[in-house]
């Protein structure tokens, strides 16, 4: 599923890659692949991570890992990271996500009563970049889907979703709610439909696999 | 990964510009101020345009040329006092001004650039430059609201870049220009020096790349960059 | 004219510091927070702090010193995530949080830097986030008003500084820094290497000395600053 | 007066001098003397004025006078300069003026159907500095006062103004209005009166003379 996310990336798009699973995104980006990583602590141009023996203390993603640049990166203050984010500068955020609604509201920051450690900078990149997906397993540890009707959860963003990368699918949200757009190889289309708590259109042709 | 290359020719940079468009133009006086996008723009030809600029030059300079061509229609400005041209336009009618703040100037264009919709300010509030602006009440106290200011495109002046659009300013060249690099839908940065990628430090840079859509590279600088002998 | 000098004893860069006030400290996890002057605080004994800082750093690291030696009474942040003693103290109620969306924080931060009142924004302006914040009208659509932030006292973290206290930063180390050092009665400023006048470039100042008023020459770097090996 | 006028300059201070009359202060402060001056276009640590030919064309002060740096200065965006300006940075700020009335009410910018080519930054200096002052001739070109017990002119900042250095005289303002504080060599206490349009406060001590 991360290498088919990886494969949304268009050349010369701006984009950064959200605490988890998006992270790992990079390790599908070829040397020559031309791209723009952000990370909103204050970073343009990310290179691979980096171990421990390797890191420098300064450098880092915003999950803390070490991080390296490329030729041309910049550093900046957070206002300025945030800038680039609110004034539409990201082409493309990859999130995380505890549930997505079938209308693309993306609930990712907050467990009442379980998990409240803040937003950091998750509500800007989910409002304000041109396009949000989201890279997810497709149900939670206990078997529960994550894409449903309406989200239960406190809202990172409304109607910002346009499209989810799990490990059984690419699913679209359109206006017409969720929509089946590959499988996983050795996945049904029932299969998905099943571990998604609202309806899932399927398409007219054959589904490809990934 | 490796960085988009963003190096235009001149011509092709300021294509885009259409009738109508608000455009920012960095510089204070003659330090920053991309005389070169300038030409180019009365070149181009696009009319009726609103023009974001710290001041006005001075007659034969800088968007001076823009004025004499009549292609401006309304300036946002902070003060027009070296140019009489421009102060003529004003008092006949030919050409609209707004006057603000320097400083407030700065932040709303920053704001625009910074995703904001406006900054609340005291800047004037008790004098004739309040009037027409919306009051906010906060904490029981009375503040202007200075709204932001986006562009169709900026035209910005740097001494180095490198392809990506990444750009480092010099002196009091910086002015506007990286305010402005924030704020506009199209960036337009004609530099002095263009470097390969990597030759700026990452630490050094003052304006990202990520905000920048066009580099052009100037070759010879006309006399219009020198001193200025008054 | 020379530039006057402003380094200090840490002892008496802190001495200013009194029961009750705001302290803003820089950093964005390891990179950038000022782990000795942290140290120094914790020394000095001020109790019933409100903190600024960004995320509240690991346990047995950074501000989590000042949380476990009971000093902080409120923290103003955006993600505390990495550090299960700060949850904890949030949850017992021994400690208030205030969670602001992180470039909303910094840009609240950095009005208060720029003698604004306040900047409006729409960032979670459907969602709970806008809970209790005041809503102005402009232009037909609705904006949250995010008051400019202050503090009696900003610990900042630079990598190099001259006398007069200009600052540079390196790589992720700039995050709140910058934004902090306009926003503070009182600027402390540790740096790991202190250069003399002229020793940084102009063009290449993160942070002009006229914010800062004390500069704090760092001798060996404790384990805190190093690569944290999870 | 240029030289009264500097004198008033405390070491340690960070001083913006204002277009005119106040940027000639620059000239009466020792090599040695311990001062920032910050400039509104994007500087702090202003040197001398320079001749053309050793002038830098990208190094100039807010007037368009090329100046120099010197070993400390910073140079910065408008955003930031501003930043430092409202955030009451200034510990003093020296200023040209048309006017001044008796309450510190300071009009400096624009005479009505004559000249109006805008404040610049001179609104945001006279309201925030801590300190303000005013450097100008106690009368106009035709004779007229500069010193009143109103402004008739559109105002820069409400009572700002603390002390004003003419070419005549030191005067305070004070919660009473005017005060006269020392008198030009050669120049009666009778004469500034005289060339005041308001009433002007004496010492009950002999007048020092500068």
């Amino acid at each position: 599923m991360v290498a088919r996310a990886a494969r949304e990336i268009a050349p010369g798009m701006v984009v950064n890659l959200g605490i988890g699973l998006p992270t790992r995104v990079v390790n599908h980006l070829s040397a020559d692949f031309p791209v723009c990583l952000h990370t909103e602590n204050g970073l343009s141009g990310i290179g691979p991570t980096l171990g421990y023996d390797k890191a420098d203390r300064n450098l880092i993603d915003a999950g803390g890992a070490y991080v390296s640049t490329v030729p041309g990166s910049a550093c900046f203050d957070s206002a300025t990271s945030f800038a680039i984010v609110r004034s539409g500068r990201l082409d493309l955020t990859m999130l995380g996500a505890f549930e997505v609604s079938a209308t693309g509201d993306l609930a990712n920051w907050k467990i009442p009563g379980k998990f409240s450690p803040g937003a950091g900078g998750g509500i800007e990149l989910a409002q304000k970049a041109r396009r949000v997906v989201v890279l997810t397993t497709q149900t939670d540890r206990v078997g529960n889907p994550k894409l449903k009707e309406a989200c239960s959860l406190p809202l990172t963003a409304r109607g910002c979703v346009t499209r989810i990368f799990t490990d059984m699918a690419v699913i679209d949200v359109t206006p017409a709610g969720f929509a089946l757009v590959e499988t996983a190889d050795g996945v049904s289309a029932a299969e998905v439909a099943e571990a998604t708590d609202a309806p899932l259109a399927l398409p007219d042709t054959a589904i490809p696999t990934f | 990964m490796r960085l988009p290359n963003k190096t235009r020719a001149i011509e092709e940079a300021i294509a885009g510009i259409k009738d109508g468009d608000t455009v920012m133009v960095g510089g204070f006086g003659v330090p920053g101020t991309p005389m070169t996008l300038i030409h180019a723009l009365v070149d181009h030809g696009a009319q009726n345009l609103t023009l974001v600029k710290n001041d006005a030059n001075e007659p034969g300079m800088g968007i001076d040329h823009l004025l004499q061509s009549g292609q401006v229609a309304r300036l946002i400005t902070t003060h027009l006092g070296l140019n009489s041209n421009a102060i003529a336009q004003m008092n006949s009618g030919a050409l609209e001004v707004e006057f603000n703040a320097q400083g407030i100037l700065a932040e709303r264009i920053r704001a625009g650039g910074a995703g904001l919709g406006a900054v609340l300010s005291d800047i004037g509030i008790d004098t004739e430059l309040a009037q027409g602006k919306q009051v906010v009440e906060m904490d029981g106290k009375s503040w202007l609201v200075e709204p932001a200011l986006r562009a169709d495109a900026a035209l910005i002046h740097a001494d180095r870049a490198d392809p990506f659009g990444n750009l480092a300013y010099v002196a009091t060249a910086q002015n506007f220009n990286p305010l402005m690099a924030m704020a506009a839908t199209c960036v337009i940065a004609e530099v002095e020096t263009l470097l390969p990628l990597g030759g700026l430090e990452a630490d050094a840079i003052h304006t990202p790349g990520i905000f920048v859509d066009h580099v052009v590279e100037l070759g010879q600088l006309s006399e219009e960059y020198a001193v200025v002998r008054r």
